[in-house]
């Protein structure tokens, strides 16, 4: 009796394990082992087709003394940077607006929110009319009889990058919005109700009080933003193609472009590893002081 | 009306004419014909209501040597879209459910590096990827590309699982357990039941992820088997030939429908899943 | 000139009208409680106070000043939450000077006020911690604390001992008590635990259904409930109502008390006139446990019936012990060395000097 | 078995002519599996095929093209087509230059569908007329030209600010300014010497002067929009391959009356070409086989070539065929050709991947985006970053 | 037969150790309570009873069986959550019949058992509803009808009344020990409110970090603590100490108590041998509120002492006064007719009898 009794207690607490197993090896083999597959080609002399030599550290040599590659990243920062920033600003002020009672909430939350829904090649290609001077806005203000008006950041190399964080705000601000959306309906109305007899006015109030404490929707918001914002390839590859010239290529359609059209997948390797690490070393310690906070 | 709430209201209205703007010039553009647009505007109206373009990019536009538009295309999509949903929502439904009610030793590790894992740029995986399915003996079937999409879709679905369950009281799944019930009996007529917001948000997620998704579908996928966005794709990019823009947007904005209409009919329950635990880390 | 006066308040919500015409007024320095059952509107008329909620109808004066339709921050008030509503991401201090930076007071006054507040409260050591560190006792100081450092002309209370455990709930209710001796601020403060509102009012509002049902110290309504519901909504545990029939004995009124199998007449103290109106018809007896003890000599002039025990619950200090009278639960506070068994039968002392009568139909009191 | 055939034809006469092979493939007993990844001129079909081969998985035929061909014959992927070769004598058929392109280690892998002439110059004479001006032979004729229409408030030179469409340009430039053999001394040799020679910054500065005759709207901008822009007379020329006849065609334009089609100044007696072409993977398949050798027969086989290049603007890649159904510059290109193939001014196109690896194509094509892009970028250190850049890539 | 035995368990969370060597006996129908300061281990405890949580060390015997290692679903027990953990998804009806559903109870018994719980609850009404449409009391109710179904051999309880308002507080108390009289099942009930201890249990054990400081029955325990923390826990209002002087008096013992200005000789009972090692040093008297009250003439023999008065709170049938006995404040229950006020002396009469005094280092009682 004993016996059978431990061996199904050792099953009981066997069978969690044993569920998210699954998930764990897919993690295990499908990230992580991808991730270490990667990091050896990055140190593999490989071209057109994956090849497992030793080739030191030539590839990341190549990859620093390229210009293109420093565009790309400093590209990344920029756009990633003004696109989580701008959309945590956009989508907390939209939910601000419409936590005021707004009539026909719903009907504009949908708006704010139907970019969500469309690919980022739809949004791209859209966007490249829109603001291309001479189909879209530009030329719209113009014939409207303002000759002088100028809007051609999708083709100045220098502005360039600025569009693509445009379109991706237009995209993705509206699930910022939504998550705000909820995390203001969960705030305690008696916090704000304490600090109206304190004193304080209303953009006080959300200043100091509602929107510090909204730091775990933010977390949230971060968390698939970052993952937007790496994963935006499809968007600029829609929009501007990595133009004017490279000026708004990013790691990952640098990466793209030297691994699959170029055949230098040694290369490719190398800059996704850089990403990889990038990625890391800002989302980890993160994670790691949000995860350690909220256990407590 | 005081002053405030008129303004509070043109920026409300304002930013949602930004949000319409692209959806209309879509629209619009989809509804004249091809002389039209290259002597308008992008924003002008057409002159007509000419569904031409909806019709041949659904029906007859050539996507390769076949010239069906998108019709079967958009089928293969539903194809692939509702099993790999399904699966990965009850995964990650699963996954939530052990990280918060049946923890173990680690098992805050193991969401880190699921975490982690939705910040890995796709590209990155492609050629190792390609490889496994090949080893799988999955390579250019549908359901390598199901699969493919399900382990991507995991990290995300866990995230909304694990951060809405962790809002429900263990004592429940105590209550359970001392009613005699175990682990899969708790998970499927305590915890399920209850999980209906969640559900929705992690459905309207992965359902988009993955309808959207262009890069796995063109790469795992062969022939008739591709999905509408690769069909989108073939449509659009005509490498040297003329261009039908309206075509072209009509076709987009079918391909967008299913998704767009899974935000206006579900968005509601979007927010309020959200609300009701997703946003809590 | 009156701390605070309400007059003919009212409110609806859409269609339903939650108060109906409230009329109240204290003096300065006095500590008024609003007490009812849930939903009855305490914490409606409170937020009206405060200007949280907009008035429907009425008005109110705070000191000389109409304040009916002005903002809370104009109000010069400072309130309580039962949730303690502390902000969560500013630390104690932060929490407590708020209000007092918003009103840009200076900087060394600030810190000289959350100082002395930090002092009277004992929350010191804290200063630095965030709400959620903090245990509900904590909590409910800083609160307090938040409260003290605005110095207002009144400040209110929506139940905030209700979060805290049982003996918490006691050590603060002594020291918001005390508290008010020592600063001697008007307090409106809301309860539905009629022990708090025994222990902490000089003056009670009864509330039911949106409306003040009695007004007055909190003895007089113990001692003088006006109506069945003010009689067994205060007092805990509650006074026990005995539906009875009334009978002309020998020496004036008796009523008919079954129990234990036998059927008794108790004798009615003189002096309640309207009473002899009932003869022959029902009363509904109300009787205080502390009312209905064990024998004891030194009373050797109450009448005794014996009764049959239902449940017994020793407390320390007192067991009480639940008999059934006129098929009613009865419930009566005996002395812990008083020996009884459950089903056993047990005399019983009634002490009817203090008894009340109520009409069964409109529960209003019999005088 | 059916013959998968993977392709970046997706759209309009390419879908069209590609279902016509689909037939004649067809009709000799073979199914054919459509495989079309259209998108970024073959890139993204790239990438499916890599990733389609390191599964172990290629389809059985794919379109590649240039010393890219090479590349895959390195990895040892692809099949040997040497006996229908043999058979049906294309060594005999085909251009030595082209020839060359198609076989790896002295055995053809690969079957030419086309030819097209890059170094085009189109034109709309109606702009001309109102500028005054003539169609330029050189590029010190073109300024004169592009000046008079300018200052007749037209744009002169129709441009798509994509890197490739850059390079299209440029490499008309450096035929123009350097002739046959200074082009094949840089872009096929890589020498850097010709690469940092005076004549080299003479074509860098040549073409960023074109820069001052193209609109605002140039940067991004696809090149049939461009092209529309000379139908509709609002732009003087264009550089682009003869690809863009189709829209001319399709815009109801005759050529000779409603446009002109020109080589790039300076190069009329030289050919840059651009070369579409299928290699066959090794699936170790006896049927597929025999299906991937009939598909090239088919593909070279001169009822294909026709219908195919009629279509889509090419020139048959098979000499000795005739061009009588064919319109006056597909005539000319061909004849040019021919003649050029016996000058030795024949050149494969940088642009399009045809002179050298892609590799190396990325790298010249990035320097000159980024030059043209860029007006603070000299033209002496764009060449030095083209040699850089070039031997990074090796 | 035991119906619960506990043997030497000890819990350790990660390397702190919550349960340090827990020994407890039952009998069969008997009503235990474990009662403590919050944090000291009672859920913990309850929880390794039911087998929610694994035992780190040590034995646990239900009835006959060892159940250390079993699941829950085997050990034959029902259990009642704090806030009730309702299946929010299911009806009244499938919350209470979800575990003999699971058992496999055949159908017509599983209608008649929810028949009789609901029966026996009152909650017949309410069968249909969805928890959320419940109130709190009938929320209660329901969880106790879920464990009732089961008819196990004992029951838990984890502070089942933690979440109710003081008034429904009391009611469900009574509740659950009429249930208990009447159902005579073995029950362990965890909480920490004292007066729940007092009046539900058989036995109490009072816990503290981990450790059982004192088990007995309530009377016992309220009478005769062991130590002072014990003597502090149970009693509402807390038992005061006074840290005194111990001298040697005419007729025996006497503590030196300073109040109202004077200092006052208050003789020792006789009987308590300990003390007179204490002579010349410190103890601490322990002394329940109801034991200081007014002066009353037919306790003549006792002890006076006037007190300076500073907080009065009355309650309704008695009222509680804050003096002040060498220096520490002492809470005396008078009778509400006492008439004193704030800042006034009042004689107070010390009923000595009960008195208990403690080591002022190592807190334990002396005897
Ligand atoms: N914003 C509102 N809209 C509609 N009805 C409301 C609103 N706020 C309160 N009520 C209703 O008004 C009545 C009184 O509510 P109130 O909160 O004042 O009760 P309360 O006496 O404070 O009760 P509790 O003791 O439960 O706090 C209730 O019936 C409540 O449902
Ligand atoms: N899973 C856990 N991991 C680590 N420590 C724990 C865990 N569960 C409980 N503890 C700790 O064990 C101690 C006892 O906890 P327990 O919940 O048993 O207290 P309790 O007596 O029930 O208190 P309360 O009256 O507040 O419910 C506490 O200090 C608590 O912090
Ligand atoms: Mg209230
Ligand atoms: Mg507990």
């Amino acid at each position: 009796m004993n016996v059978s009794s431990s061996s199904r207690q050792s099953l009981g607490t066997l069978l969690p394990k044993i569920v998210v197993a699954p998930t764990f090896v897919v993690t295990l083999v499908f990230i992580y082992g991808f991730m270490l597959w990667n990091a050896w080609l990055s140190f593999s002399s490989s071209r057109m087709l994956p090849k497992y030599d030793w080739a030191g550290f030539i590839q990341y040599e190549k990859l620093f003394a390229n210009d293109r590659w420093w565009v790309a990243a400093q590209n990344l920062l920029v756009f990633g940077g003004l696109f989580i920033v701008i959309c945590l600003l956009v989508g907390l002020f939209l939910a601000i607006f419409l936590d005021q009672k707004i009539r026909a909430e719903g009907a504009i939350r949908t708006i704010y929110l139907y970019p969500m829904a469309l690919s980022f090649i739809v949004t791209g290609t859209v966007w490249k009319w829109i603001l291309n001077p001479e189909l879209g806005i530009q030329r719209m203000v113009r014939e409207m009889g303002f000759e002088s008006f100028s809007f051609d950041w999708l083709v100045n190399a220098d502005m360039a990058i600025y569009t693509v964080v445009l379109a991706g705000v237009w995209q993705s601000s509206g699930f910022v919005m939504a998550l705000c959306l909820a995390g203001l309906r969960g705030v305690d109305e008696n916090v704000v109700k304490a600090a109206r007899v304190d004193g304080a006015s209303m953009p006080l109030i959300y200043r100091r009080i509602i929107i510090p404490g909204l730091g775990p929707v933010f977390f949230s918001a971060l968390i698939v933003l970052t993952h937007i914002a790496i994963k935006s390839f499809d968007l600029i590859v829609a929009l501007t193609g990595g133009g004017p010239g490279y000026a708004t290529d990013v790691p990952a359609t640098f990466m793209y472009t030297y691994s699959f059209t170029r055949g230098q997948i040694g290369l490719g390797s190398a800059a996704s590893m850089m990403m990889l690490m990038a990625v890391v070393a800002i989302i980890v310690p993160y994670l790691y002081s949000e995860l350690r906070e909220r256990k407590q | 009306m005081s002053l405030s709430r008129v303004l509070i209201y043109s920026l409300v209205l304002l930013a949602a004419v930004f949000y319409l703007l692209p959806l209309f010039v879509m629209l619009m553009t989809s509804l004249k014909d091809l002389e039209e647009i290259r002597s308008g505007t992008l924003l002008s109206l057409p002159q007509g209501l000419n569904f031409d373009a909806w019709s041949k990019a659904w029906g007859t536009a050539c996507t390769g040597v076949d010239c069906n538009g998108m019709k079967g295309f958009f089928w293969n999509s539903v194809l692939i879209v509702v099993p790999a949903v399904i699966i990965s929502t009850i995964l990650g439904a699963l996954n939530g459910y052990v990280l918060t009610k049946w923890r173990f030793r680690g098992s805050n590790l193991f969401f880190g590096m699921l975490l982690i894992g939705t910040m890995i740029p796709f590209q990155v995986i492609l050629l190792p990827m390609a490889r496994t399915l090949g080893f799988l003996g999955l390579a250019g079937t549908t359901s390598g590309l199901i699969m493919v999409h399900i382990i991507y879709g995991l990290a995300f679905t866990t995230l909304f699982f694990r951060n809405y369950y962790i809002s429900i009281p263990n004592e429940l799944v105590n209550a359970a357990r001392i009613d005699g019930a175990g682990f899969w009996l708790i998970f499927f007529r305590i915890v399920l039941p209850i999980s209906v917001p969640i559900v929705v948000v992690s459905v309207i997620w992965q359902f988009t992820q993955i309808w959207n998704d262009f890069l796995f579908g063109v790469v795992y996928s062969s022939g008739d088997a591709q999905p509408i966005t690769v069909a989108l794709n073939n449509l659009v990019n005509t490498s040297m030939g003329v261009k039908e823009y309206n075509v072209d947007m009509a076709a987009a904005i079918i391909a967008a429908l299913p998704t767009l209409l899974v935000y206006i009919v579900a968005g509601k329950y979007f927010v309020r899943g959200l609300t009701a635990g997703a946003v809590k880390g | 000139m009156k701390a605070l006066k309400i007059q003919n308040v009212e409110k609806t919500f859409g269609s339903i009208k939650v108060l109906k015409g409230i009329d109240l007024e204290i003096e300065p320095g006095q500590f008024l409680i609003l007490v009812g059952p849930s939903g009855c509107g305490k914490s409606t008329l409170l937020n009206m106070i405060a200007g949280l909620e907009s008035v429907s109808n009425g008005n109110i004066t705070i000191g000389d000043r109409d304040v009916t339709h002005l903002d809370p921050k104009d109000r010069d008030i400072a309130m309580v939450f039962q949730s303690y509503a502390l902000y969560p991401n500013m630390t104690v201090k932060q929490n407590i000077s708020f209000g007092l930076e918003i009103n840009k007071t200076p900087k060394d006054e600030l810190e000289a006020t959350v100082a002395k507040v930090a002092k009277m409260l004992q929350i010191e050591p804290l200063l630095n911690r965030k709400p959620k560190q903090l245990s509900g006792g904590q909590r409910q100081r800083v609160a307090m604390g938040r409260a003290l450092a605005r110095d207002p002309s009144i400040y209110l209370f929506d139940e905030p001992l209700s979060n805290l455990d049982a003996k918490l709930r006691v050590e603060m209710r002594s020291e918001i008590k005390e508290l008010h001796q020592r600063v001697g601020t008007t307090i409106v403060y809301v309860t539905h635990d009629q022990i708090e509102a025994m222990t902490l009012g000089d003056v009670i509002a009864v509330m039911k259904d949106g409306e003040i049902q009695q007004f007055g110290s909190p003895q007089d309504i113990y001692d003088n409930p006006k109506n069945q519901f003010v009689a067994g909504f205060m007092g805990s545990p509650s006074m026990n109502f005995v539906p009875c029939d009334v009978k002309q004995g020998m020496n004036g009124l008796v009523l008919v008390l079954e129990s234990g199998g036998a059927s008794h007449e108790l004798p009615v103290e003189n002096g309640i006139e309207g009473l002899s109106e009932y003869v022959g018809k029902k009363v509904v007896l109300g009787i205080r446990p502390e009312q209905l003890t064990q024998v004891s000599e030194d009373k050797p002039d109450t009448m005794t019936i014996p009764c049959l025990i239902e449940i017994i619950e020793p407390t320390g200090p007192d067991t009480m012990v639940t008999a059934r009278l006129n098929g009613v639960r009865t419930v009566c506070r005996v002395h812990p060395t008083a020996q009884s068994k459950v089903g056993e039968l047990m005399p019983l002392q009634f002490d009817m000097s203090k008894a009340v009568f109520f009409d069964p139909d409109t529960e209003q009191r019999i005088y | 078995a059916d013959v998968e055939v993977l392709h970046y034809w997706t759209s309009g006469g390419e879908a069209k002519s590609v279902a016509e092979l689909k037939k004649m493939l067809e009709e000799k007993g073979h199914g054919w599996k459509d495989f079309a990844v259209a998108g970024g001129g073959g890139e993204s079909a790239m990438t499916v095929l890599k990733s389609r081969v390191v599964s172990g998985n290629p389809p059985a035929a794919a379109q590649i093209k240039g010393p890219s061909i090479q590349e895959w014959g390195e990895e040892g992927v692809l099949a040997n087509i040497d006996s229908v070769a043999k058979a049906e004598g294309w060594d005999a058929l085909l251009p030595s230059v082209v020839s060359d392109v198609m076989k790896y280690n002295g055995e053809y892998v690969a079957v030419p569908v086309n030819v097209h002439r890059v170094n085009w110059m189109w034109a709309n004479p109606e702009v001309f007329r109102k500028a005054g001006a003539t169609v330029p032979t050189t590029w010190d004729e073109f300024f004169v030209a592009a000046d008079k229409i300018k200052a007749a408030g037209m744009t002169a030179v129709a441009h798509g600010g994509q890197p490739w469409q850059d390079a299209t340009t440029f490499e008309s430039v450096v035929l123009g300014v350097g002739g046959a053999e200074f082009y094949n001394q840089a872009f096929v040799k890589l020498d850097p010497e010709a690469i940092k020679s005076p004549t080299m910054i003479k074509a860098l500065n040549t073409f960023r002067k074109i820069k001052a005759y193209t609109d605002e709207g140039a940067p991004g901008r696809d090149w049939n929009l461009a092209t529309a822009m000379v139908i509709k007379g609002e732009a003087g020329m264009q550089f682009m391959g003869d690809w863009a006849k189709g829209e001319f065609t399709a815009a109801g334009k005759k050529p000779g009356a409603d446009y002109i089609c020109a080589a790039a100044p300076g190069t009329s007696n030289a050919y840059t070409f651009n070369i579409d072409s299928f290699v066959m993977f090794d699936l170790d398949n006896k049927e597929l086989e025999e299906g991937q050798n009939d598909l090239a027969s088919t593909i070279l086989s001169p009822e294909f070539q026709e219908v195919f290049n009629l279509n889509k603007g090419s020139v048959p890649a098979r000499l000795n065929l005739s061009m009588s159904k064919f319109d006056d510059c597909a005539k000319l290109s061909s004849v040019d050709f021919v003649s050029s193939s016996i000058d030795k001014t024949l050149v494969p196109s940088m642009a399009h991947g045809m002179s050298t690896f892609s590799a190396v194509q990325g790298a010249i094509s990035d320097a000159v985006t980024e030059f043209y892009n860029n007006d603070s970028v000299t033209a002496e250190a764009a060449a030095d970053k083209m040699v850089n850049a070039i031997a990074a890539a090796q």
